[in-house]
């Protein structure tokens, strides 16, 4: 049997946010309240406002407790264009929580780049890495900075805008090939940052890397096999064997 | 009053969800009860397993989708596993199968036809993703007459023929199923389209084309489905670009006896349980029983 | 830097309007120089008058729209009245024509032979809304093929022939044309559809069913294109859906030597002028010739 | 040739104000200015800033001076109620004067039904009418009142909620039968009180009505041949052969 949790909401976006130069975060009312996810879940978002776009998005969850859902996203196309800009209150329908997560072990290691951040960031603020790398392109997508520098997150941008100046995977591997134990990490960003990763994991033996993996759904948990992305090992359907996957499962041994 | 009859089978009500954007019913679990529904349609199963194309798969246009599954399936001895759990639902369960030569359509229809938990099988002669699979089969009248009779000795369950509107003969292929033993025709699968990504100048699909489906293409299904009512004894099943209730008049209007939902499903999971009561009400508001609207078209 | 040859016509660039969007293309000239286009198509003409079909002959959909006009026309001999009022234009002028039997098609095309003003005859096989008319016709390659000839046998002219995209076998008709004789080929007119007025329980349109047009047809025809250029060595000039730089390049990209422009001309009349412009931008900013572009698909 | 007088404007809806419980007013300021045009003509408006819906609509032009163009219109369905709702600034392309146009004789009636006063009112406020009769459902949806006040119309409402209670068309009938001479009368309105006009027309035989009429439009012009109504002498395009015709033409003698 099919683990029986996600359920339908019909949501209110009723409060809105601009983190920095396209990133907002979005506060949702639903009605009824969110069962329990697990870090790296995330929702399918439905905007049946519009006419267009026809399917459903899917954003990682940033928090949910009782009736509020949180959402942070960047806006890079039709979907999250009127995520930004539609009057509040605003009616969404949405189904989560879907897709596995991130393991949980002792002394994990975390890294995000920029808006991998999301599905990470609550589980950094409780506490459950033993360190934190975080990774942005500039000063003006840097959020939420006070609560990361609270937890001794190690901050990079691209371009030295804040932070360390440089690519936080480069940081990431000057820590790494220190390390003496095996070390379990959990990644989330865009793909060229998570196959950087996998580089370092592949040079560095004694490290195991997560990674949580993204590409465009229509259903969010199984049924249509839309998200399917070829692997070593064959296809796998990101909503639902990830979106959290083992690097070497996706890029190869 | 939403009964119908389709064939040998009693629905509770029109609606279904269209092969393939429900997967085995099972992951709709937490959204409904399948009970509720006139029937389940299983995805597409074969033989043999199959992977599928290559991604990306599915493509998002103004109104309406792309998609290239391919057909990916688990095949039907794994597919056997997923059927026994559906037992527990009350409603009918209709398989729907293809295969890649007459010989694994009978196959697949004989092994599905032991099977009790299996009330129907719908036959895909229609998908436009696999070059070996349906889309040959699917637009020659004679070729689709001799494989329903074929299929039709097999098995004693009621077979739907579920057909592809990628033709311009679409009243001849329904009538040769209906001549050759089919309960139902299902009208109709996905359009064949594509779309080129102006940047990289490559098809926006792994698979260079796929079936487009959604709201786009119901006026040309709804057409199908009016003129096949015209010329064919059996039951019309509509599947093409449903969305609400709207839709679901029109193709009962047009004549169309029951409706499957597809592309929908990504919309609103639970859009079939919705359009069952908006039904309902509409009949209650204007005190009609189902088989009022049914062919009720004035021309 | 646009210019393009079909046949023996030159063309200043790839844009025109599709028949029956445009009128005879006087009614334009308000909104732009026609002087400007690549060629103007003008309104479909048969040999009489025609009065057209019922009203309501226009159906607004979410991403198209159905016309049921019916192919009226004032007839071959007011026509050439319109027709003396296109010589002041220094562009190519289309006449699209069509029959409603073989003599009819032949009659047409030695009239139109005889205009010095008209560069090029655009054969219609393929409105489905005359029963008489093309429909019959465009659906069988042996009658394509014999058609094409006889009427190449009375004009010297370059012969486009339009077809319908209402047929699975678009590929085999397109190569009859070209075996017949046929200088490019244009694909694709509407799709047959309907909508219902669930209110009255009637037809919306007053001839039933219509043709659709508009963005919602594109991944379809430009899935015809596709297929058709692989096939036929003659160019194609792709119709269906064109409403801003992004369709065009799409269907330059599959192979499509130039295109027209229909149901978008009613949402902007200075469209096709508007395109022109962004496509030499295009090019410009990209450095890139038209014949860059056309048929650079990477598969 | 054609009559050359159409252009197509970029316009941006400036102001918009609800003169009744459905009914809007709104003021779009033009690229260009807008010529002249005659009672009657329309434009074709085109929501450019949306996906849908596909196709313009005709509107009648209340006034026009210089680079602003002003229209009245009643929401109905898709079109009317983005017309109403979306934030302004919005933008529009639109595209006239189109059609044909009243005539233009002395001591004409004229008379007008709810909306169909639209392309009426500039005229009857410069007094060009005779006498002048304008009908609405109901006190909600009576408009401009003290400037058809100010020029002796006779209002009625169909429910007596403001002026005299009853259809419009009757009191213009009972007025009608009076007059001695032939007397040339303008009508807009809906199809129910054009038809009405015209069984007066037949019976009172010394009037002759011109009514505007209304259809479906996909360009305007006269180039899609889609707004065709049949007559009893035939097709007529209602966009360019009309919209104003003689009831007759379209009734029947
Ligand atoms: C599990 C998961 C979690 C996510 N979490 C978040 C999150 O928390 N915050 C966040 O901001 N984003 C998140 N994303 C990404 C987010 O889903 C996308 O940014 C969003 O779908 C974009 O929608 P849009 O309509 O704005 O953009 P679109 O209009 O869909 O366009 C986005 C880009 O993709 C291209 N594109 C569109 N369709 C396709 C296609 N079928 N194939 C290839 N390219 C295509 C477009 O050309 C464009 O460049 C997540 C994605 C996944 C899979
Ligand atoms: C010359 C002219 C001048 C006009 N002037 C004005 C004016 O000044 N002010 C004003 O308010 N209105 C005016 N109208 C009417 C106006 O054009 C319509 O109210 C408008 O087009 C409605 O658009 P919509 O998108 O809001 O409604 P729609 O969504 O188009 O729906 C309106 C109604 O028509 C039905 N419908 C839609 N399409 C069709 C079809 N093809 N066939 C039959 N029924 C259909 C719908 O079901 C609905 O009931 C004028 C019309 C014409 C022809
Ligand atoms: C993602 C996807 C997968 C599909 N898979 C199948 C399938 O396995 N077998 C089949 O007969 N039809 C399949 N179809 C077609 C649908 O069942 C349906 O007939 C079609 O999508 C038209 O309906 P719609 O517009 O409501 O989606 C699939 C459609 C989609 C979108
Ligand atoms: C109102 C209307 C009238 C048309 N009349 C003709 C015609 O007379 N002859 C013809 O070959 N095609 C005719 N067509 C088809 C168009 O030329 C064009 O091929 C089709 O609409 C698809 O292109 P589009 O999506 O850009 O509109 C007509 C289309 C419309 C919408
Ligand atoms: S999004 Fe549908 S299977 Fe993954
Ligand atoms: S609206 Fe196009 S001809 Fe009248």
């Amino acid at each position: 049997m099919i683990e029986s949790r996600k359920s339908l909401f019909e949501g209110i976006i009723i409060g809105r946010k601009k983190l920095s130069d396209n990133i907002y975060h979005v506060e949702i009312e639903l009605n009824k309240e969110f069962s329990s996810y697990k870090y790296g879940n995330f929702v399918m978002l439905h905007l049946k406002e519009e006419s267009r776009p026809l399917l459903p998005r899917p954003f990682s969850i940033f928090k949910a407790k009782e009736r509020v859902l949180e959402l942070i996203f960047k806006v890079v196309g039709l979907a999250t264009n009127l995520l930004a800009t539609r009057p509040l209150p605003y009616s969404v329908k949405l189904w989560g929580p879907l897709g596995n997560s991130f393991p949980d072990k002792k002394d994990m290691f975390c890294i995000a780049g920029g808006l991998g951040l999301v599905p990470l960031y609550e589980s950094i603020i409780k506490g459950r890495y033993k360190k934190v790398f975080v990774g942005f392109k500039n000063k003006d997508e840097v959020y939420f900075l006070r609560s990361l520098l609270d937890k001794g997150a190690l901050i990079s941008t691209d371009d030295g805008s804040y932070g360390e100046k440089g690519f936080i995977t480069e940081f990431f591997y000057q820590c790494i090939i220190n390390e003496k134990d095996k070390v379990t990490v959990v990644a989330c960003g865009p793909r060229g940052f998570l196959k950087r990763l996998w580089e370092i994991e592949r040079e560095v033996k004694n490290i195991e890397i997560y990674g949580s993996f993204e590409t465009h759904m229509a259903c969010g948990f199984g049924v249509c096999l839309g998200c399917a992305i070829e692997t070593p090992k064959g296809m796998v359907k990101v909503c639902s064997d990830g979106p959290v996957f083992k690097l070497k499962d996706i890029f190869g041994e | 009053m939403l009964e119908i009859k389709i064939g040998n089978l009693f629905l509770k009500n029109p609606f279904m969800p269209a092969s393939g954007t429900f997967g085995s019913g099972l992951e709709y679990e937490d959204f409904g009860d399948l009970s509720e529904l006139g029937a389940v349609v299983t995805k597409g199963v074969s033989l043999k397993p199959k992977v599928g194309n290559k991604p990306p798969r599915i493509y998002e246009l103004p109104s309406g989708m792309l998609n290239s599954i391919g057909l990916e399936n688990v095949g039907i001895d794994k597919f056997t596993d997923i059927l026994n759990q559906l037992k527990a639902y009350k409603t009918n369960i209709v398989v729907n199968f293809f295969g890649n030569s007459f010989e694994e359509y009978i196959e697949v229809s004989k092994i599905l036809d032991e099977h009790n938990v299996v009330s129907c099988l719908e036959m895909n002669i229609s998908c436009p993703n696999i070059k070996e699979g349906g889309i040959c089969f699917g637009t020659d009248p004679h070729v689709i007459y001799s494989l329903v009779r074929n299929v039709k000795k097999v098995t004693k369950k009621d077979l739907w023929v579920k057909l592809t509107p990628n033709t311009g003969n679409i009243v001849s292929i329904a009538k040769a199923a209906e001549n050759a033993g089919a309960s139902a025709i299902v009208i109709a699968n996905t359009y064949t389209g594509m779309k080129v990504d102006i940047e990289t100048q490559k098809p926006a699909l792994g698979n260079i084309f796929g079936g487009y489906s959604g709201p786009a293409i119901k006026p040309i299904t709804l057409y199908h489905v009016f003129c096949c009512v015209r010329e064919v004894n059996i039951p019309i099943i509509a599947s093409g670009g449903i969305f609400n209730i709207e839709d679901v008049l029109e193709y009962l209007i047009v004549g169309a006896k029951a409706v499957q939902v597809g592309t929908a499903n990504f919309t609103n999971p639970c859009i079939l349980w919705d359009l069952i009561k908006d039904l309902k009400d509409y009949l209650i508001k204007k005190n009609l029983n189902i088989y009022d609207l049914i062919g009720s078209i004035k021309l």
